[in-house]
């Protein structure tokens, strides 16, 4: 397929949100090791907000995209919550139409993955979410200026959110609640990471499927 | 996990209605997760804002009141509130004489509180943002940017309260609480796992014959780790760093905070207090005012965090001045 | 054992020690054991004695100051003071105005206690005891002399302090002071094991999954078992066996104490207080004043202690006189 | 023997107390059973009054057992301590020479006893220390109306001792922190009637190889 539409938009982040929940006890786990053990609360808190904001498409997907954001950074849910609220109002602003081509929908994750940047002050290799964001969302773009198909996007994208995911394992921590443990957290990966790694696996199963 | 809860998902909106219900003369929850003094400071007054997640009781909302702070925005559990509701706390704040807003240095109560400063500045609100960063564990050399944010907030909630009381202006209240903060330098010690109320999980691997000096505020690693050792070797390793990083001098005026995070005893904490008196003495330097019981908690983590700063005459003026809220009380 | 503590025979010097040096204004320690007013009161007002084991901080001593305690007599851990060094309190205590001797049954408490009396009686002190005795673990129809005093002490250390301050008649005291005693209501839950801080022991061996309601002051056991409860459900099953103790009615004004006894969170004594405040409501009657936090404590066992009381308006007038002591201050 | 001295009946209660000191641990232990875990601990301080006082003898008898006794309720030694101060006080009062003959030493026990009854409140069946101490002492008295010696005197003591010990198992509470547990104290032996019994117990073995 070439172009993506607002309702199959939804169903990629519901299909990453049903995952995610899934995994919430993971998710806590990981962040015991470095962290304060909540990451896994965290998610639920934001899967929950995506599961009620996006069953319907009666509004305009940035429109749509925009409120999701402002309801997930309402949810309390720690650094995440507020970066992964940042992302979907930058993917929500930076969405062309209701229906996308490869190009359009880079740009709109590109848009999401700058504001997100923005408020996050972390670099790559900083051992955050970013680690497997960027080189997804990388890809995405890489993909889509090469032509490939939507599928093939997210076919390469969660290739690299996932070896972004597993590079955190041997990066020090530069920033988040892990940052203190310094070399001691090298062995372990990191929460937000690893819940970017399972959304880019949902995704492309999804758009496989759809 | 055993924790007298009900709901985990409920625990927070609980927990600040058994708040308001106990000191219904002191606080007032609005908007759910907003605690604010029962009866509003004078809008001439600069107003004190703060923000966190929930689960260390008594911080922070039990430092609400006369003298110290007039809204604390609550997350939920270790999870800082959004900016949406921080942002709605500030417009709440807003009033002639400005607002002091307090943040610890947390990952995600930095970026919230960063997003809501934006929103008010765009809505003309005049408000100043003071970070707290006294937690001295990553090293003197490290950067402040990087220190986090632990006990030290609530001597700079008493300090920024009684010089908005005062009627200072923000920028007065600003330029004296900020003084007081950078020279103050903390260290948390843990000797057992916090347990995390909502996931029931433990936070943090520490063997049986192990502490960790440099502990987190949610049991989170960052220290070194060590046999146990008895309170007077503990307190020493400790006291020794904090006095080095605020470059503790012979007449100085000292405060002294001994912080427990959760199972430690008081009887505890005394042992602690009383061997920083008698090697500070030692030292040739003198405690002014201190402070020994459980004002910012990690659950039911065994340890506790030694606080220092330095008082000028300002500050200590400040310290010594009436509050009212439900966890300080002075006269 | 994790503890933050020196040699074990030390601790109860020391953590005095550190005390006092942590409230240089407040208290002082006489005789190595006594805890005193740093300001003595004056010598036409009834002077407030009270004694016990230490271990349990803030209690008893932290409770010594003005519109409190005179005079807290210190034993060891978990052990009462020698009736020969109470019998020392009670003569620096001995003012024209008399004394009043509140005394927690225990055993040993009040052997030392008895002891103590007949010496200062032989030595023409006038000293009335008070003996507080409102656990009501061993069922209603239990003889009030077999019932043991747990944090229900502390309120009626308020109440006969003030009435003392205010200058009253030892008489006068002890009939406020004991109207309020009588009907006074008190049950403990524990959920996890107290260690002693001495012989680095557990004292009881409650399971995993198990709490009990009707513990006693050390871990010592005396209640039903039953498998853990939420913070609603628990709160209620003593709520409603205080109530039928000291038979609540509607308009009833009531006091609640949430009294926690080490590793239980203040948050969940907020949850616990919040369902009682519900549910009395429910039946009508109302809170007039509550306390929640850490009183009286049972070195780390989670867990607390609910206690209720009656107020009239003699009793309700005096608790909300000022006093200002190490652990509970109030303007 | 038929007549004790006092240097003899210091090395007796030095003796218990060496003996004492060596199960500091085991009264911990039941008295964590069904008390607040520190019978042994309050027995040390006891233990260490008696070494201090009772080292040599030159003050007279009755008021060197007098000050020990006051000096035992000076150490915080909760219920336990203050009985055996009065115990010992009683003793004091009770003894009639710095050598006293079979019945002169079972009167000044009995006069332990009873000024330890007296601040005490319990009876016999009560569980506690006086369970053991009773019949120990109404085998002292028993034995010194029948003429028998000061070995058999204290050969019987210790039986009786030991069997009120035993007996405090199947005892109900009825004083002391033990009391509120009722029923459930059943099948726990009373840790200061086991000071009692291991305090006779040393008697009898001092006074065999004396
Ligand atoms: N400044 C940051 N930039 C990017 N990601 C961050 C940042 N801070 C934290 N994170 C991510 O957030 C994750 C932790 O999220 P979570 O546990 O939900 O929040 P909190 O740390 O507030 O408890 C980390 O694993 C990391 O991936
Ligand atoms: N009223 C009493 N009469 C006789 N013996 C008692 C009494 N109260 C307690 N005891 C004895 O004291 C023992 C407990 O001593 P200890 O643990 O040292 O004191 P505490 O109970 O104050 O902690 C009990 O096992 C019991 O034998
Ligand atoms: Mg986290
Ligand atoms: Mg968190
Ligand atoms: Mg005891
Ligand atoms: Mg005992």
């Amino acid at each position: 397929m070439n172009t993506l539409n607002h309702s199959k938009l939804n169903g990629m982040f519901l299909a990453a949100s049903a995952s995610i929940q899934q995994q919430v006890p993971y998710l806590n786990e990981l962040d015991g090791k470095t962290g304060d053990g909540d990451h896994g609360t965290t998610m639920h808190r934001v899967c929950q907000s995506i599961d009620s904001s996006l069953t319907n498409s009666e509004r305009p997907v940035g429109q749509q995209l925009d409120d999701l954001g402002w309801d997930i950074m309402s949810q309390d849910g720690g650094s995440a919550g507020m970066l992964i609220g940042k992302f979907l109002m930058g993917i929500g602003a930076g969405i062309a139409a209701e229906e996308v081509n490869t190009e359009q929908l880079a740009a709109a994750f590109r848009s999401g993955l700058d504001q997100m940047v923005a408020s996050s002050g972390a670099k790559p290799g900083d051992k955050t979410m970013l680690d497997a964001l960027i080189p997804a969302i990388e890809a995405l773009e890489q993909q889509a200026r090469q032509g490939a198909s939507i599928e093939q996007m997210f076919e390469q994208a969660v290739k690299a959110a996932d070896e972004g995911f597993q590079a955190t394992k041997a990066m020090v921590p530069a920033r988040g609640r892990a940052k203190n443990m310094g070399e001691r957290a090298v062995g372990y990966l990191d929460p937000g990471a690893a819940s970017m790694s399972i959304m880019f696996e949902s995704f492309n199963q999804y758009i496989a499927a759809a | 996990m055993k924790k007298f809860i009900n709901l985990s998902e409920n625990i927070t909106t609980e927990l600040l209605q058994g708040l308001a219900m106990t000191f219904p003369e002191k606080v007032q929850v609005l908007s759910e997760k907003i605690v604010a003094r029962k009866t509003p400071k004078d809008p001439n007054k600069v107003a004190i804002v703060t923000l966190g997640g929930a689960g260390h009781e008594p911080a922070l909302s039990g430092f609400v009141g006369e003298g110290m702070l007039d809204y604390s925005v609550v997350g939920d559990i270790f999870a800082a509130p959004g900016a949406p509701k921080v942002f709605e706390a500030l417009k709440m704040a807003n009033c002639s004489a400005g607002v002091l807003f307090i943040v610890l240095n947390h990952e995600g109560d930095v970026l919230s509180a960063n997003m809501a400063m934006e929103m008010a500045k765009r809505e003309g609100i005049n408000v100043k943002m003071l970070l707290t960063h006294e937690d001295i564990s990553a090293g003197l050399d490290q950067d402040i940017k990087d220190r986090r944010g632990l006990v030290g907030c609530v001597p700079v909630y008493k300090i920024a309260g009684a010089a908005a009381e005062a009627g200072l202006p923000l920028d007065e209240v600003f330029r004296i609480a900020e003084g007081f903060n950078k020279n103050l330098a903390t260290l948390a010690v843990a000797m057992s796992n916090a347990t995390h109320p909502q996931s029931g999980m433990a936070i943090g691997d520490l063997a049986d014959d192990e502490m960790e000096i440099g502990m987190g505020q949610h049991g989170e690693g960052g220290g070194g780790r060590m046999k146990v050792q008895p309170a007077d070797d503990t307190a020493y390793i400790m006291l020794d760093q904090l006095c080095e990083a605020i470059n503790v001098q012979t007449n100085d005026e000292l405060m002294l905070l001994i912080n427990g995070t959760g199972a430690t005893t008081l009887m505890e904490l005394f042992l602690v207090a009383r061997a920083c008196h008698l090697s500070l003495s030692d030292k040739g330097a003198a405690v002014a005012r201190s402070k020994v019981g459980e004002m910012l908690t990690v659950q039911e983590m065994a340890g506790f965090q030694m606080c220092m700063g330095k008082f000028d005459s300002e500050s200590l003026s400040y310290w010594d001045k009436p509050c009212d809220t439900p966890y300080w009380t002075q006269l």
